[in-house]
């Protein structure tokens, strides 16, 4: 076998036989230390030009695996994520009771993740794709507390109901077009249903409001290297997803493409508020990893108004999703390297490594932030036209929201540093070097992009300085705010406690309010089934459902039974005898 | 048409004496009268059988149906003394429900066949073309053990896995504390029932090897036979209490008593199969000897699993029944 | 009218009777008796399709209808087995046994 | 000088029947020896099973005409595909818990009587399988339902013997429907074989009153909704094996006749189907309630089941809405899938419970011990249930959601979409406990109670799980060459 298609092979299979492993103690120690080694098959492969097919008719239903240039881009930087989000969690699981059933769902997330961008065929895709959430489902209740419970449970209701979406949407696509193939899938007409099933299912893994709501308590409650995957790389999956399947620049659907792109606004601007408005450094993250996404739902819309723009979009959005995963991934690792620092007495020391992916994500030029901005802006001028300036207008401010949201991170990661296990405390390099690695690689990105084939870098460096002026407000905004903050705690407490009232006086109603009804509905799902089958046992259902059978079948059977019969005329005359032997 | 039949009103009235009697049994309070009054329905079955021209499945009917089941109806009623019923019963409106769907499926059945003119030759003519070649004279014969005897060892399959099943609930019961299984009061002893017994026991098995024998050649067959033989055997068990010997020593040769017929039946089969003609192919020469061999272990088999049937309990070995009996709550 | 009329109404009415019987009757036992006039019914079905008019039946069905009494006396024997061990299982949880 | 023996000209059709017919013999008449008789006689007609799947994988259509009496007079053996599938399943889910049962240290009751009842039953559910004659079908159905009776009452609580009894009348009444319904079809057309009722079936008028006589049996035998009243209380209170083989096996021989009659000889087009796609959205949504309430881990189970027979069923609806369409492929892989993944729950149960001590689901996280392998195979199995990627319930949903879309049956879909959410609901409640360890009071012992038997469910929660990986196997066994004409909507 060829050696691309020996690394194919290896993108799951080297983490699923890592995983496997596990299950034998004497093996545990050694592969939990070399945890960042199973993303390397993805990386090798990633710099492999040719894109190698590898078809396994006998697996599932039929499985078809190979890479294309933009299955390659997101394998890239992926691929980078993990790797680094490992080489952070070999140290940050030094002496975890648990790290062992971390190790397994990290490694399974990671097959699940990677796997998928070599997928050519439904069944696969779906499947890796199942395996990445239900897996990544340890990694977020993997502090055991009851906060992690609880934002457990709220991932995995959307995960379930996001597969469920997947499922009916794949599946109808792949009625639809007869084939099991990715590629049939893109080339088909497709229905209004299955279009929406699956934007709905892909938008829950992006985070697209108001599907988001298990992303910010999931992001916070996951240790670091694992939030790091889930914001760097794992929510990336589902506009891989959307690309791999949906007919984008062939069909028209302006609809959807509204619906979308009015989706992409308001996520832009409501996750920033609800960033502002939270209270822990690793959730202010997630939001802004929300807040971020809905720039990739304004150019999906845009793109599913006016196909002819997706040949711009394309690109923008990969180098979007790049920029985003390595600088989110860098900001997360970060937040530990933070915690630890502070520990060691030293917050200071920490914040030259935080800078630089924070300068990214808010698009200070020349780094990767502005030149995506910027690609993104020129891409979305083919959008449809009457939105191309609402479309323009968001993505600039977006600028100013992420900046306000980079200061309520600092502010937060002030007021609450984060906990960090003794382990990392004492070697801080286990997460620094990986931020720092994933901080360079982001600058790097601005060097590297042009390989991936889609074109030269957009512009990074600014005809006009004034163009940077959302970031430079949002930071006098952040430091305004932080100011007049710190004062209202201080100061007159009366005055904002009546101010507050009216707004406690509605949550503390809204509470109790939702309290009630959860009771009473709980009280009725345990009430109604008791007594239907109380009624059940007095009406003798095993009787009486005979009779329900027999009346069902026989009105089914009836008008051709009495038409039969009709015909035959009762009491007609046996059939032919037999004459007497 | 068809001249008017002469035993046309006996028809009727036999149909309706049939449809009343059964009425009767199941709605009858008394459950001993019950039990009687479904073994004369049994019967009368069997005498319409007979005008319908199936002699041999009125004999099974009045041997099993009516005689074996009536048999053990009242085995059972002596054991647990009268029926239980249902703390509450089915309420009125589902009942009538029932009735009424039940009443609609019968009707619209019965206009169905009717209005259906039954096959013309059904597989008369496929059975009078083949019966040279069976081995036997009587046709139900030819079918039951040549044409169709997979199915026939597969029935004799159903009635071993009863009497593992029945053994199996047996096993279930506390015995320390149950009543104990045989049939007290019902025991026939005593110098009158002995010299009944010597008279009467070798006369049905001399009927039951006849009803086998006869089996050949025209109605009667391994089935009857062995019923007959199992009332020889359950009126010996009676004679004990309703029990098994007690000697130990007759468990392997109850339980190979048992499974004789299958044994036998699937032993000629997979020989047929080895001789080359195929599983159960018999060789037109040696068909005959072969179902009467089989036949006769069938009916000894069938004769020994009515019997454990009616006894419904496994054989113990003497001493354990001793011990029952001498202390209740022992260990 | 016909034999075969007469009692393939009397087989179908049986198998009514007994069907209904079966699911309302408050006690087992007799739930079994009207499993069997049911199978009766079943019966007479077969041996009217047995039958020829001017004789000469027909011996397939004869057999079929031999096994289906000896397959259901065999359940009627398990099922009277389960009536006596569940009578003497409640006997037993009556009395002041541990 | 040994003989020369042609292992291809072997009769291999009847060696599923008789070896455990002869095993049950042995083990009955020698008690002592009943589990390496039991063990032979599965392993002999595993030897039967797997050379019959053979030959249907080259193409071959092995028939046999017991005695050389061709039909209609006598009785013919087949297999095709979906014979196949459903003798490999009884093969690998008797010999698994067959092991399990000889790895055990025996009960004290019904311990001999437990291996001639298992192989009894083995026989008929093989001959029920491979026979092509519907009254021979009949008898073997009645074999299957005493034995699984017999094996019902083991546990030997009152509990038992009152839902066997129920177990037994429901399946004698379910018996007396199908001989009349089969009465009624000798008497229009004066035969049994199943190829020839196929090429008359339908045009008599009382075929549609054998048709409803017939359907309804099978449906209070294969506990359909509606008529599942017997089937909660007897699978829960069976010994853990036990539960096992009726829930995961005896279900599935009524289910698999009603598909080859529908699909081989009654009518396929008949409306009848949306009264048995009704019943199962019923089944679906009563069984998950009913599971959702449960609490016992036992009784879970089993009202599981019946949700799960539901979704079978839910096939017969689909075909109602568009014959040509459905994908029956989809509806057998979800019978294996369910058979094999049904077996290792009831098992893993039985050693939960075993090791646990209880099976209250709302105390199980309570305990202190804890049978790791047990609820690892549990939790495998539940995934196989669900329906996730790569399980071979997967596979089986996939399909028969592709049947459905190309029926435009949106309802049908919907249904099988809300079974599958409430199955994770239900399934859920016991996984979730499995998780927690912050109720336990004492020390928690993670590693406790590993015996041999917990070999026999992991393997099958595996099986169940990674099939799904071969479907194209399956799928390609299931259009192997078929005597009763090929499952309508097989992919290829």
């Amino acid at each position: 076998m060829p050696l691309p298609q020996i690394l194919i092979a290896l993108v799951p299979g080297l983490p699923l036989a890592m995983a496997a492993l596990l299950a034998f103690a004497p093996a545990r120690a050694a592969v939990r230390a070399v945890l960042p080694l199973a993303a390397l098959p993805a990386l090798a492969l990633t710099l492999l030009p040719d894109s190698a097919l590898l078809a396994e008719p006998w697996l599932m239903l039929g499985g078809q695996f190979g890479t294309d240039p933009v299955g390659r881009v997101f394998m890239g930087f992926s691929a980078l994520i993990w790797a680094a989000a490992g080489w952070a969690a070999v140290g940050w699981m030094r002496g975890d009771d648990h790290a062992t059933g971390f190790a397994a769902c990290f490694l399974l997330a990671m097959a699940g993740n990677l796997g998928m961008f070599t997928a050519r065929d439904v069944a696969s895709l779906y499947a890796l794709f199942a395996l990445m959430s239900f897996a990544s489902y340890g990694l977020v209740v993997h502090g055991r507390s009851g906060s992690a419970f609880a934002a457990g449970r709220i991932y995995i209701v959307f995960v379930v109901a996001g597969e469920l979406a997947l499922f009916a949407g794949l599946a109808l696509m792949a009625a639809n077009a007869g084939s099991l193939m990715l590629a049939d899938l893109r080339a088909a007409p497709v229905s209004d249903i299955a279009a929406g099933l699956l934007l709905a299912g892909f938008a829950v893994k992006l985070g697209i409001m108001p599907l988001h709501v298990w992303l910010p308590p999931a992001h916070g409650a996951a240790p670091v290297p694992a939030s790091a995957v889930l914001s760097g790389a794992m929510i990336k999956a589902g506009l891989f997803g959307m690309i791999a399947v949906m007919p984008f620049g062939v069909a028209e659907m302006p609809v959807h493409g509204t619906v979308l792109m009015a989706a992409g606004l308001v996520t832009i601007f409501a996750a920033g508020l609800g960033g502002v408005n939270s209270d822990s450094p690793k959730a202010v993250l997630g939001w802004s990893s929300v807040s971020q996404m809905g720039l990739m739902a304004l150019g999906l819309g845009a793109a599913l108004t006016v196909p002819g723009a997706w040949a711009l979009v394309l690109p923008a959005l990969m180098f979007q999703a790049a920029h985003h995963g390595l600088a989110k991934g860098a900001l997360f690792l970060g937040t530990g390297a933070f915690g630890a620092a502070a520990a060691l007495r030293g917050s200071w020391a920490a914040l030259p490594l935080l800078a630089l992916p924070m300068a990214a994500l808010v698009g200070l030029a020349p780094l990767s932030g502005y030149a995506a901005k910027e690609g993104l802006r020129a891409a979305l001028a083919a959008g449809p036209a009457g939105w191309v300036p609402w479309l323009v207008l968001a993505l600039t401010l977006s600028g100013l929201v992420t900046t306000l949201l980079m200061g309520r991170y600092l502010l937060t990661l002030w007021r609450q540093v984060p906990t960090v296990p003794r382990a990392v405390v004492e070697g801080p390099g286990w997460v620094a070097l990986p931020a720092a690695t994933l901080a360079a690689c982001g600058v790097l990105l601005l060097g590297l992009w042009p390989l991936a084939g889609f074109g030269p870098v957009p512009s990074s460096w600014p005809k006009d300085w004034l163009t940077q002026w959302p970031v430079a407000a949002g930071v006098v905004l952040s430091v305004a705010g932080a100011i007049w903050g710190h004062a209202q705690r201080v100061g007159p407490l009366v005055l904002l406690a009546q101010v507050m009232a009216p707004w406690h006086a509605a949550e503390a109603y809204g509470q109790h309010k939702v309290r009630m009804t959860q009771r009473a509905a709980r009280r009725l799902a345990r009430a109604i089934p008791a007594h239907i089958d109380a009624v059940a046992a007095r009406w003798r259902l095993g009787q009486a459902a005979m009779a329900a059978v027999l009346v069902a079948l026989l009105a089914v059977e009836a008008p051709a039974l009495f038409s039969q019969i009709a015909e035959h005329a009762p009491f007609a005359a046996a059939g032919p005898d037999l004459p007497q032997p | 048409m068809s001249p008017p039949d002469p035993y046309l009103l006996l028809d009727l009235g036999l149909a309706a004496t049939i449809l009343v009697l059964a009425l009767a049994a199941l709605r009858q309070r008394d459950s001993f009268t019950m039990a009687v009054v479904f073994i004369l329905f049994g019967l009368l079955v069997a005498l319409a059988w007979v005008r319908l021209d199936a002699p041999d499945v009125a004999l099974a009917e009045a041997a099993i149906g009516a005689g074996v089941t009536g048999a053990l109806l009242l085995r059972t009623l002596r054991h647990v003394g009268g029926e239980r019923r249902d703390p509450a019963p089915v309420p009125r409106v589902v009942a009538g429900m029932l009735g009424l769907s039940v009443a609609g499926f019968a009707t619209l059945g019965g206009l169905a066949l009717m209005a259906t003119p039954r096959h013309g030759t059904g597989l008369i003519p496929a059975v009078a073309a083949r019966m040279d070649q069976s081995g036997v004279e009587h046709p139900v014969t030819a079918v039951l053990l040549n044409f169709r005897a997979y199915d026939t060892l597969l029935e004799v399959v159903v009635v071993l896995a009863a009497v593992m099943a029945v053994w199996a609930i047996d096993r279930t019961i506390d015995r320390a504390a149950a009543p104990l299984p045989y049939l007290p009061g019902v025991a026939l002893r005593g110098p009158i029932a002995g010299a009944y017994l010597r008279l009467v026991l070798p006369a049905l098995a001399l009927i039951g090897a006849y009803l086998v024998w006869i089996g050949a050649y025209s109605p009667g067959g391994a089935f009857q036979g062995g019923a007959v033989l199992a009332a020889a055997g359950v009126l010996s068990a009676l004679a004990r209490g309703g029990r098994w010997p007690r000697t130990a020593a007759t468990m392997p040769l109850l339980r190979g008593s048992l499974v004789l017929g299958v044994v036998v039946f699937t032993g000629v089969g997979i020989w047929a199969a080895v001789a080359g003609g195929g599983v159960l192919h018999y060789p037109p020469a040696q068909a005959k000897p072969l179902i009467l061999l089989i036949e006769a272990s069938v009916a000894l088999s069938i004769a020994a699993t009515l019997t454990a049937l009616f006894l419904g309990h496994m054989p113990q070995p003497a001493a354990r029944i001793a011990l029952r009996k001498g202390t209740t709550n022992d260990t | 009218m016909t034999p075969e009329t007469i009692y393939g109404a009397t087989g179908i009415a049986l198998f009514a009777i007994g069907l209904y019987h079966a699911l309302v009757l408050p006690s087992a036992l007799r739930r079994i008796v009207a499993l069997n006039v049911a199978s009766v019914g079943a019966g007479f079905v077969m041996v009217i399709a047995a039958w020829r008019p001017g004789g000469g039946a027909d011996p397939v069905p004869h057999a079929l209808v031999i096994t289906g009494i000896v397959v259901l006396v065999a359940a009627t024997a398990v099922a009277l087995a389960l009536v006596r061990a569940l009578h003497d299982a409640d006997t037993t949880e009556t009395d002041d046994t541990p | 000088m040994i003989p020369q023996i042609d292992l291809a000209a072997i009769d291999w059709m009847l060696v599923p029947v008789l070896a455990p017919l002869l095993g049950a013999i042995a083990g009955f008449v020698l008690p002592r020896a009943a589990t390496a008789a039991g063990m032979a006689g599965l392993g002999l007609s595993a030897v039967g099973s797997a050379a019959i799947t053979a030959q249907v994988r080259t193409g071959a259509a092995p028939s046999t005409a017991i005695g050389g009496w061709e039909p209609p007079l006598g009785i013919v053996l087949a297999a095709d595909g979906l014979t196949a599938a459903f003798l490999l399943l009884t093969v690998v889910l008797t010999l698994a818990i067959g092991t399990t049962r000889a790895l055990t240290p025996a009960p004290a009751r019904g311990a001999a009587i437990f291996w001639p009842l298992m192989l009894l039953l083995v026989a008929g559910l093989n001959g029920a399988f491979l026979s092509t004659d519907i009254f021979n079908i009949y008898v073997t159905l009645e074999v299957a339902a005493l034995a699984a009776v017999g094996l019902a009452v083991l546990t030997g609580s009152a509990a038992a013997l009152r839902a066997a009894l129920n177990y037994l009348l429901a399946g004698m009444l379910g018996g007396v429907l199908i001989l009349l319904g089969i009465g009624l079809l000798f008497h229009a057309h004066g035969r049994l074989d199943l190829a020839g009722l196929a090429a008359v079936a339908g045009s008599a008028p009382s075929d549609g009153i054998a048709l409803i006589a017939i359907i309804a049996g099978l449906a209070l035998k294969a506990a359909l909704f509606p008529l599942h009243a017997w089937l909660p209380a007897a699978h829960s209170n069976a010994q853990a094996p036990v539960s096992a083989l009726l829930s995961a096996l005896v279900l599935k021989a009524p289910l698999y006749v009603a598909l080859r009659l529908w699909v081989g000889v009654l009518d396929p087009a008949t409306a009848s189907g949306t009264v048995l796609g009704v019943m199962g959205a019923g089944a679906i949504l009563w069984g998950s309630v009913q599971a959702l309430r449960a609490e016992r881990l036992k009784l879970l189970v089993a009202y599981s089941t019946v949700a799960q027979v539901g979704l079978i069923s839910l096939a017969f609806g689909l075909s109602a809405a568009n014959p040509a369409a459905i994908a029956w492929t989809g509806a057998v892989t979800l019978m294996l899938a369910h058979g094999l993944a049904k077996a290792a729950m009831f098992m893993a149960a039985g050693r939960i419970v075993e090791e646990v001590g209880h099976d209250r689901i709302a105390e199980l996280d309570r305990s202190p011990r804890r049978p790791t392998l047990a609820q690892f195979s549990f939790a495998l199995a539940a995934i196989s249930l669900i329906g996730l990627p790569p399980t071979l319930g997967f596979a089986g949903k996939w399909q028969l959601m592709e049947g459905a879309v190309r029926a435009d049956a949106w309802i049908w879909l919907a249904m099988a979409m809300a079974g599958t959410l409430l199955s994770v609901g239900y399934l859920s409640r016991v996984l979730v406990g499995f998780l927690r360890f912050d109720r336990v009071r004492g020390a928690v012992g993670e590693h406790q109670g590993w015996t041999l038997a917990d070999g026999p469910p992991l393997l099958l929660a595996v099986t169940a799980f990674g099939a799904g990986l071969f479907a194209t196997h399956i799928i390609a066994l299931l259009a192997a060459g078929a005597p009763l004409g090929q499952l309508p909507g097989a992919m290829q």
